[in-house]
């Protein structure tokens, strides 16, 4: 087997996995069944991890494997390329992939289609990450997709069939507007691939006009809304929100980030490429500043963590979009996507193991209201967790994503901060880790002890936690920890598979330095503050406010239009 | 030209559905319509550099472009199934709130949680 | 129940679709010539790479088989979730849809197919069914299940192939369960059946994928061209394939959508 | 001939969106796809007219009576 076959197993493997799976739903019952499903698993997001480690000193050295699905002509046929880049991506869904399918083992959704349509969507991710062909992008793009608003309407809770309808109705729009966009730019170019695209406008006077501008946008646009950016996140909130707590965790570590960075292998090429990560940079400060105001004022638990997600996705575009206006080939822009890529990891792990300690802590307490849960340690505890590992795992994860060192969270806000340092994206991002903060003691407060006998009604069933919910949750924990430990090791590992093993990036980036950690006390004593400000009457009527500002469904189109013309009009201009 | 503004007018009623009718039936319809029109544009086109179809027979020399062909049959499948998809939700909703009315749904979903 | 007035949700429905008339309009009105580099290509190699005298046949299952392969995954999925949310969808909100324990839509633990049947005495209302109905559609499906399988196979020499073939084979699954008289020849509208179909058919699909690699051909490469050198063999088989994937597929969801009980 | 086909579609699609009742409406989208069908057809591409034809007409026009059938079919946003 040559290295150009085995470059396509993170994509094969999952897919034999659910056709595996899916054969065990109707061939077999019982027992066999689930033995077949399971080994379905196994080879679907197990395997891989041989593929991977296998592959390790090779990317290491900066190789990368490129070439035409089938050999066929280069023309005609379907690109692709797996480089550094997918690599890692990989390694991040495949990563809260495995975690989050044995957590939906103790808590449901499980059987054999839930197995098959999640394998379904794990092999789209592979897919869309590796492809370097436009149409070919939109197709993972609706497998991706269409395996979500399934999974999302796999709860039962008709919020959560709203959820996924809202979400089919605007990313269905925003594709055929994707689509859209790839007719401008094949009636310039004649071809789908990235690089045929770009040399070829490349060589049409002022590379393609007001055609390619405004197709590129639509593109752009289009990818956007899955990422979750500023205009375009209203669909994001329910649909995290009400999603079963597995599924939660695989769409705000996962979901969110892959087409981002598939995004980034388009841009790259463009000549205007530049420019709209300029503007997505600067729409990504915003977002992680609004966002998280948003948060500060939900009172369901699980939205709090979804508008967190759009905050810290916010994080991460600005870094990416300063990365794709310098251009990834100069050493400041390997450092900034390098920067955004360890963000996007860390977030992956904390988020999702956020997602899964609260989605354990509340469905026992079978109260999701942040105002009225207290005393959650305790319902825990009647339910068999002698040792408090949930909660032990809820504070890896607050403390993470509030950036406290020695957790991953915090040495991945550092890189970013160091790289982006002295652009107005700096303050914005500044200001909403205080946010964070704020939002996570608020959070954090459903653990607080309540007097005894006053404690909330405990559940009549204590059932107890089955065992696949811990394991997933300290796998995740203990990666978070490590991950922060190991941080400057692994800084060193992403910025050289970035660089494609070329050339040497200077960075004086200290994780742990006297600077950073007055920086980490000054941050924390305001959310503090911050939190103590909010728990005021005016704060709370504030945030009333904000939690209870309009939303509605024609919403969600109005600003992906408005977005979508924001973004032409930047690029015309 | 003329064919490629009434393409544009397709789409631009479409959308109009999806964004102001309140049925989300007609939303569905409204989404069905911009993707047709989509897969319109490609294929008419795609159908102006020959004047024969792709199917190499005998004696055959100007073909149109296949390859707008060959996207559109994925787009038009893709497109069914998300419609698909879209009215079982639909239905479900139905039973939830009792009507297709978008703003009633919300209100309905939204006092229950 | 007061609905919010019209007016004053209507400006930014009007500035949305001015912007979106405004951003389309330079990609309407573009006039450039139409690339003909791959028209051209093909034209003169399409035939003699693929086999496939059909050009549109050679892209869809040669040059870019991996997108049909994507089209088909989001087929299957569709129609899973499609049948999973029909089915399962009680009175939702009068019936306590508050338990988190019960995560269905997929399915939960434990599953039964569920069973649909278009036969009569299944049937609560006949309004539409009259005798005229079932013995010409009884006729008539195997007639168009047998046009359907030509359509599929013949799709690398004339219009048609894999997919198109298959919708029509499940407009022949729906006419048998409509024209239900020979019960023993109509195992073939039976939900389990038509499912371990659609389940086989992906599993060989994937297979056919991987057989490339396997063989040294590459991914999606042509595996029977170790043996033979008549290259349209990938092709037929893969219209085979998929066309007995998409006929069980939605022919299940179809029979699924008109059986249902209510 | 192209243009009187564009202009037909277009007027029965003002129509499936403004008529009040839904079945009307499933019935003037699945003329669209049958007009588009002939379209293409006439354009030199009969894989997407047979695909549009059997997709578009065929298998979408049963889902949306498979489920405007047990539901509501009126419009009742008026």
């Amino acid at each position: 087997m040559s290295l150009e076959d085995m470059v396509f197993l993170p994509v094969v493997l999952p897919l034999l996995g659910a056709a595996l799976a899916l054969c065990a739903k109707v061939f077999l019952t019982g027992r066999a069944s689930r033995i077949l499903e399971y080994t379905g698993v196994f080879i679907g997001l197990g395997l891989p991890w041989l593929f991977f480690v296998y592959i390790t000193p090779m990317m290491y050295a900066g190789q990368a494997v490129s070439g035409v699905i089938g050999a066929w002509h280069t023309g005609v046929g379907i690109m692709y390329r797996f480089d550094g880049l997918a690599y890692l991506v990989n390694i991040l869904g495949f990563s809260v992939a495995a975690a989050a399918w044995v957590y939906a083992l103790g808590a449901g959704p499980k059987g054999p289609s839930f197995s098959s349509v999640f394998l379904i969507q794990t092999a789209s991710l592979a897919a869309a990450i590796m492809t370097a062909d436009l149409f070919n992008l939109f197709v993972c793009l609706e497998v991706l997709g269409i395996a979500s608003y399934v999974l999302i309407a796999s709860s039962d809770k008709p919020g959560a069939a709203l959820a996924s309808f809202s979400y089919l109705m605007v990313s269905a729009t925003a594709m055929v507007f994707f689509l859209l966009g790839l007719y401008g730019l094949y009636r310039l170019t004649g071809v789908l691939s990235y690089e045929g695209i770009a040399s070829a406008l490349n060589q049409l006077p002022d590379a393609g006009g007001p055609v390619a501008l405004v197709s590129l946008s639509l593109i752009v646009a289009a990818v956007a809304m899955r990422v979750a950016v500023m205009p375009l996140y209203g669909w994001l909130p329910d649909a995290h929100a009400l999603a079963p707590h597995a599924i939660s965790a695989v769409l705000s570590g996962v979901l969110i980030k892959t087409p981002l960075f598939a995004l980034s292998r388009v841009l790259m090429l463009m000549p205007a490429g530049a420019s709209a990560g300029q503007l997505m940079g600067y729409a990504g400060a915003v977002t992680a500043l609004a966002a998280v105001v948003i948060a500060l004022s939900q009172k369901d638990a699980k939205r709090l963590l979804a508008y967190h997600s759009i905050s810290q996705i916010g994080y991460i575009v600005s870094a990416w979009g300063a990365a794709i206006q310098v251009g990834t080939t100069t050493g400041a822009g390997v450092v900034l996507m390098a920067a955004a890529f360890m963000h996007a990891f860390y977030h992956a792990l904390f988020k999702g193991l956020l997602f899964l300690s609260i989605g354990t802590t509340v469905d026992r307490a079978g109260e999701r209201n942040v105002y009225v849960l207290r005393g959650a340690g305790r319902i825990l505890r009647a339910h068999g967790e002698r040792f408090p590992v949930t909660l032990i795992c809820f504070l890896i994860g607050a403390l993470s994503i509030s950036a406290i060192p020695p957790l991953n969270g915090y040495a991945s806000k550092a890189a970013i901060s160091y790289a982006l340092k002295g652009t107005p994206h700096y303050y914005l991002l500044f200001a909403a880790s205080i946010g964070t903060v704020a939002s996570f003691i608020k959070l954090s407060r459903i653990f607080w002890p309540t007097p005894k006998g006053s404690a909330a009604v405990l559940d009549d069933v204590p059932a107890a936690i089955p065992w696949p919910i811990h394991l997933s949750q300290i796998f995740l924990g203990l990666l978070c920890v490590i991950g922060g430990l190991a941080a400057p090791a692994l800084f060193a590992f992403v910025l050289r598979l970035i660089s494609a093993g070329g050339a040497d990036v200077a960075i004086s980036l200290k994780f742990y330095s006297s600077g950073t950690m007055i920086k980490t006390l000054i941050i924390t004593a305001s959310g503090v503050l911050l939190f103590l400000g909010a728990i005021t009457p005016k704060g709370s009527a504030l945030l009333k406010r904000v939690r209870e500002r309009r939303r509605d469904f024609e919403g969600l189109f109005v600003s992906f239009a408005l977005g979508t013309a924001a973004l032409a009009g930047w690029l015309l201009l | 030209m003329i064919e490629r503004i009434l393409i544009l007018l397709l789409f631009l009623v479409g959308f109009s559905g999806i964004l102001a009718r309140k049925n989300i039936i007609k939303k569905i319809f409204g989404l069905t319509l911009i993707n047709s029109a989509a897969v319109l544009l490609f294929v008419v086109e795609g159908s102006r550099v020959g004047s024969q179809a792709p199917i190499m027979e005998q004696g055959i020399s100007q073909v149109v472009d296949p390859i707008p062909q060959a996207l559109m049959l994925t787009a038009i499948v893709i497109g069914v199934c998300v419609t698909a998809l879209a009215l079982a939700l639909a239905f479900r909703l139905y039973q939830a709130a009792g009507s297709f009315d978008i703003d009633e749904i919300r209100r309905r979903v939204h006092d229950e949680s | 129940m007061k609905r919010p007035s019209v007016t004053s949700s209507a400006i930014p429905l009007i500035t949305a679709m001015i912007a979106v008339a405004a951003v389309l309009l330079p990609i309407f009105l573009a006039d450039t010539p139409w690339p003909v580099g791959a028209r051209d290509y093909l034209q003169e190699n399409g035939f003699g790479d693929s086999g496939a005298i059909n050009l549109v046949s050679a892209i869809y299952l040669g040059y870019r088989a991996f997108d049909t392969l994507g089209e088909t995954i989001v087929l299957l999925v569709a129609v899973g979730g499609t049948i999973g949310i029909l089915t399962r969808s009680g009175a939702i909100l009068a019936e306590g849809y508050t338990n988190p324990d019960t995560v269905a839509g997929i399915d939960s633990s434990e599953e039964e197919i569920p069973s649909f049947s278009l036969a009569r005495e299944k049937r609560k209302s006949h309004a539409l069914r009259t005798h005229l109905l079932e013995v010409v559609t009884a006729i008539l499906g195997p007639i168009v299940l047998l046009f359907g399988f030509y359509v599929m196979l013949y799709g690398h020499l004339s219009p048609g192939g894999g997919f198109q073939g298959g919708v029509v084979v499940a407009s022949g699954i729906v006419f048998l369960g409509l024209g239900n008289r020979m019960e023993s020849s109509t195992k073939l509208t039976q939900a389990a059946v038509l499912g371990r179909i659609e389940a086989a058919a992906f599993l060989l699909l994937i297979l056919a994928s991987i057989s490339g690699i396997l063989l040294g051909k590459g991914f999606f490469g042509n595996p029977l061209s170790r043996f033979t050198a008549v290259p349209e063999g990938f092709i037929i088989m893969l219209n085979a394939i998929i066309g007995l994937k998409v006929g069980a597929g939605i022919g299940f969801m179809c029979i699924a959508i008109l059986g249902r009980e209510r | 001939m192209i243009i009187i086909l564009l202009l037909l579609i277009l007027i029965l699609a003002v129509y499936a969106l403004s008529t009040s009742d839904l079945l009307q409406g499933i019935i003037a989208l699945s003329a669209v796809s049958l007009l588009s069908a002939l379209l293409f057809y006439l354009l030199n591409a009969p894989d997407v007219a047979i695909t549009e034809a059997a997709v578009g007409a065929g298998v979408s026009t049963v889902v949306f009576v498979g489920v405007i059938r047990y539901t509501d079919r009126k419009d009742h946003s008026k």
